[in-house]
């Protein structure tokens, strides 16, 4: 078994142009999607969870569709399958767009798993001192319910940050498209795509120190 | 708290400040009460004992809206009585909240709030009242059950006992004309227990109308003015603490009471 | 969606999904090209992250000049190169697309600007591939897309499916295929940049493969002016310098 | 907004070969790697458990580097990159290797959770009845783990299914890469790709039926 | 379980069965467990009394070798003693585990199995005992404490009290020289505490020898021999069961018990 040559010189000279596709492609997408779809997450476990069969039934089947079905196929009917029904989104929405609408599938189960694991005996705490349903969940629920959510969001999170590489398909450069275009030019595919992997794990690593601040932050009025 | 308290009546007037009759309640299959009739007098304290899964719970929530019964009239003399059938507004069952405040077994204090928070939330943000006189009343009430140092402190880092003192305290600030407690104490390590009972007495002796769920049958003998004994969801004796504790009547209440005191 | 052919003509109220007139072309100043960026020689970025470059880029490029319109490159991979077109992300492809019948009764061809041959390539060690004949039997690696998958199953070759000539290198220097099939121009390009001593060429097609600009049924008018501009620049003599600067050969046909 | 014309035929040809792709590439890639990356997702949880700080911080670092790093990069570092060091493995079994290495990734944060979340009692109880940590584990901590363990397991599971279809990039014939052949050959992309995503969605459908039923099988025990 | 076992000492011979000396036990900073000295008889209940926090779990935890004390030794008169320091080892830790049995405060029940599995786990899977005869002395087990009918069901099945009933089968199934019981009956419903503690009362009346941590004053007055009050870690008081609970000497012994039996 020998070690294969590796070409530093090209290591190092295309280290610069992945990092910069990371910077103004690959965190820019994962924050803006990841926000947004958060966001749908929350009004999915509300329907979820809400009293209407309807609403309900209706957030079950997104949920389903989307966890069901690959995300590359996500991508490609917003992008190229929208415009044939008359509706054409320039790329950078249409990957927001996209990932939101995944981010909001697997998010969903997660939040509606942290909000039912509040004890109920909070909900009728906040009745009891007049609380409106509404009240209760924005003040005592969801505050509680975001301290159990922040781990398995976090795995939601890291997975987007390696999806969003799927952007190159529909004309948004990131890093894994960068990659792509040097591997292309110097032939040299495995060198690229592991440098390009070991920065997404450097990416990855940043987040969790996030992750455990936050956590750390959030874990404050609780034992231990 | 202090005895010229508004929403407090006076104990010598001897009106029933509450009228429950008739209450049905079924879970599916399972009829839990059947035709429960209590009176509350103004000032005084009602007891509910009786075995586990007798519906004493089930009571307390009906009370407090938390439940819907499917029958049944529950008149506070504060309000409007209400009637209770299959058509029911949730908006009916919800106004009995604001003239009752509940202390739960399990204390149920907000995690990630702090305790003086705890307190001041339904006052600030339900009730609207003024913030600095809000906060002012918590710190009186707080200082009354000797948590005064406890104020910036998280529920986690209380005991049991203080945890429980919270929740009586929470339940005071809501200004209500009644208090419900279920189980106050059942859930504190034996030494934290005193502590609690003795606020719920010092309450019961200022003149607090109360309906208190216990099995703390010696505490409930003296600090009783009524005692209700339920099984299997019916009322099933019902009088003065010290006839229905010392001399109950029925087999069934004689039964569950020997069996608390002479557990062995 | 889908590149379905009819859809040009009985929909015309779908302006985004129909064919591009010339008029619309000039109206707008800019022609829209797809390309993958990825494609060496024909269509990559300098140096690996600089400016879009290569061979079909430079011919569209002075097209559009031609036309009197600024190129505007969309790249993509070559999986959504044609959904790209049918859904009107943009508006011609340059990148080497060969015609075929299939593609034909679909879309509309250009001129050809590249004539080219496949090669077969091996090992330099291999003595037992030396014509289209000897692949039967034989495994050889290539990109689903291009059309030198079809004459390596034309051939009686088992075929892997690869996502491109690195790749295939790859795969042909592990010893798990035995060759794989490609432009000759592919070939020569990485030989001059890269110098592979390892692999050669085993046998070239007699047949020529020609490659032309693809466009959306219903550009006709957009079409018959690119031919007209691509046979001004072979005049000039343009497109002969272009190829002579990638392959130092004229290889537009 | 009109809906686009639709080629029935080829979505109707085209759906013996998708399927027969599913069922003799995508599901038994998905068993096969399913069952070996659990049982190394199990090895990587015990060791993280387990008192020595050095395997728990061999396990930490390889549960980073498989969930920082793009699961393309990891077929391709087995596939094209072990080549270069001598070690040339066959596409089925590099196939099944790197998605088991994957799963164990993913799996064992789940499975570690799931130990953790037995009540500490639960192996007390074993010791005072005299059983050997090893005992303890396997009889009784594992049972119960397991139940809880079902519905995290089963989002990696469907991820699985999905994340075959990179199999294809070496050279693994699967239903993404039968579609993948029919678009190339028809030219109809979406067409293609949208029903190799219903047929997805249908294995995922049928999935989480199997798992409600092992749920419900394993809650035996278990009050409600 | 018959006088005639052979795993019980006869009460009759008053030799110490367990003789713990210099017990020293710390969490990190905190001194759990300072120089604690007991000695319980064959055939004798030691009851362990003293407020939340001074150390009575870790001192059954300590005998059965769920915790490494610092320092100090344990004799059974059933082995060799141990003498703990650094360097002892987990296996000769885990050798107490054998002699002695417990009763958890939670029941710790293992959910996945049934009553039957419970009872029998430790005598087929452990000892290796013939899985016929450990089935049959588990059936006789569960006769016994009224449970027999019960042995198909999961513990989720069953009340606190029942499961609390099967947890002192599983202890005894194991036919240890000691028993050691830890609050057995502080998670119970207070209807349900009775059973248990009849159970208990029954044990120690036929000879077992045990030690019972207990807040239920009037039990351990009832049912031990000997008394030990700890508090902060530290042994304040022990003698007969009757001297300490009725008139303790110590200051400390005597508040504990007046706030026990006078909670308000
Ligand atoms: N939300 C519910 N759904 C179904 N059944 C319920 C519900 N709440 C209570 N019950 C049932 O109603 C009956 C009475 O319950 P309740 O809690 O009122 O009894 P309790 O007297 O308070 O008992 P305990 O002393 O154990 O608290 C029980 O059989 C219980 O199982
Ligand atoms: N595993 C542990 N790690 C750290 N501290 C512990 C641990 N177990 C017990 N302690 C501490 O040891 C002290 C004694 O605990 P122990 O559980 O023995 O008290 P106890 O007398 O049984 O109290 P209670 O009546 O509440 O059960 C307490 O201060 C407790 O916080
Ligand atoms: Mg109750
Ligand atoms: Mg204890």
């Amino acid at each position: 078994m020998e070690m294969p040559d590796i070409d530093w010189q090209l290591a190092i000279d295309s280290f610069w142009p992945l990092l910069r596709g990371g910077l103004t492609g690959t965190i820019p997408l994962t924050l803006a999607s990841f926000t947004l779809g958060l966001a749908l997450a929350l009004v999915l476990a509300l329907m979820r969870i809400g009293g209407s069969r309807v609403l309900s039934g209706i957030a079950r089947a997104y949920i389903s569709a989307i966890r069901g079905t690959p995300l590359l196929v996500q991508l490609f009917v917003i992008f190229y399958g929208l415009p044939s029904m008359g509706l054409t989104i320039d790329p950078w929405p249409s990957a927001i767009i996209a990932f939101s609408m995944n981010v909001g599938g697997y998010a969903a189960e997660v939040i509606r798993a942290a909000i039912l694991s509040v004890p109920k005996g909070q909900w009728e705490a906040g009745y009891t001192i007049g609380m409106s349903r509404n009240q209760a969940l924005r003040r005592l629920i969801l505050p509680q319910a975001a301290r159990v959510s922040v781990p398995p969001l976090s795995n939601t999170f890291i997975s987007l940050v390696k999806d969003t590489s799927l952007a190159s398909t529909i004309l948004v450069t990131e890093m894994f498209r960068e990659a792509q275009q040097i591997a292309a030019f110097s032939q040299e595919f495995m060198l690229i795509y592991v440098e390009a992997a070991v920065i997404y794990w450097v990416f990855c690593l940043v987040l969790s120190t996030v992750q455990d601040r936050l956590e750390r932050r959030l874990d404050r009025y609780v034992a231990h | 708290m202090s005895p010229t308290d508004p929403t407090r009546t006076d104990p010598a007037q001897n009106d029933p400040l509450l009228r429950v009759s008739g209450l049905n309640k079924s879970f599916g299959d399972n009829e839990v009460l059947r035709s429960i009739d209590l009176n509350v007098q103004a000032g005084q304290v009602l007891a509910l004992v009786g075995p586990s899964g007798s519906g004493k719970t089930t009571v307390l929530r009906c009370l407090n809206g938390l439940e819907r019964p499917d029958a049944g009239t529950v008149d506070f003399s504060a309000g409007p009585a209400v009637t209770f059938s299959e058509k029911t507004t949730r908006r009916q069952k919800e106004s009995l909240r604001t003239r009752s405040a509940m202390v739960f077994q399990g204390y149920n204090l907000f995690p990630h709030k702090t305790v003086l928070q705890n307190v001041t939330e339904g006052p600030i943000q339900v009730q609207k009242r003024p913030k600095a006189e809000a906060i002012a009343e918590a710190e009186r009430l707080l200082e009354r059950v000797g948590l005064a140092e406890k104020r910036d402190d998280y529920p986690h880092q209380l005991s049991g006992g203080q945890q429980q003192r919270v929740g009586i305290v929470r339940a005071l600030a809501q200004q209500p004309s009644l208090l419900l407690f279920d189980e106050p104490t059942s859930a504190l390590d034996p030494e934290l227990v005193g502590d609690v009972l003795t606020v719920i007495k010092e309450l019961a002796e200022e003149g607090w109308t109360m309906v208190l769920v216990t099995h703390e049958l010696a505490f409930a003998r003296e600090v009783a003015d009524t005692v209700v004994f339920m099984d299997g969801g019916v009322v099933v004796e019902q009088g003065p603490a010290q006839e229905v504790l010392r001399a109950p009547k029925q087999e069934r209440t004689r039964a569950f009471v020997h069996r608390l005191l002479n557990p062995f | 969606g889908g590149g379905d052919e009819t859809q040009g003509e009985d929909a015309p109220a779908e302006e985004s999904t129909s064919g591009l007139t010339l008029e619309e072309v000039q109206e707008a100043g800019v022609l829209t090209i797809g390309t993958e960026g990825t494609y060496r020689p024909f269509s990559f970025h300098e140096g690996g992250a600089g400016e879009l470059t290569g061979y079909d880029v430079e011919i569209v490029t002075a097209v559009a000049e031609e036309l009197g319109v600024e190129p505007e490159f969309e790249e993509t991979q070559w999986d959504a190169m044609f959904a790209g077109l049918d859904s009107a992300r943009f508006d011609v492809i340059a990148n080497q697309v060969s015609i075929t019948e299939e593609r034909e009764q679909s879309y509309l061809f250009s001129a050809p600007y590249t004539v080219s041959n496949g090669v077969i390539v091996t090992l330099a060690e291999n003595d037992e591939i030396s014509s289209f004949e000897d692949l039967e039997g034989a495994t050889t690696a290539q990109s689903l897309t291009s059309n030198w998958n079809e004459l390596a199953r034309e051939s009686g070759a088992e075929v892997e499916a690869v996502e491109g000539w690195a790749q295939a290198v790859a795969l042909l220097e592990q010893g798990r295929v035995d060759a794989t099939i490609n432009d000759k121009l592919t070939y020569l390009d990485y030989q001059e940049t890269v110098g592979n001593e390892n692999i050669k060429i085993a046998a070239e097609t007699e047949e020529q493969s020609q490659s032309a600009l693809t466009f959306r049924q219903g550009s006709e008018s957009l079409v018959e002016a690119v031919d007209e501009a691509l046979a001004t620049l072979a005049e000039d003599g343009t497109l002969t310098e272009i190829s002579e600067k990638y392959f130092g050969a004229d290889v537009t046909g």
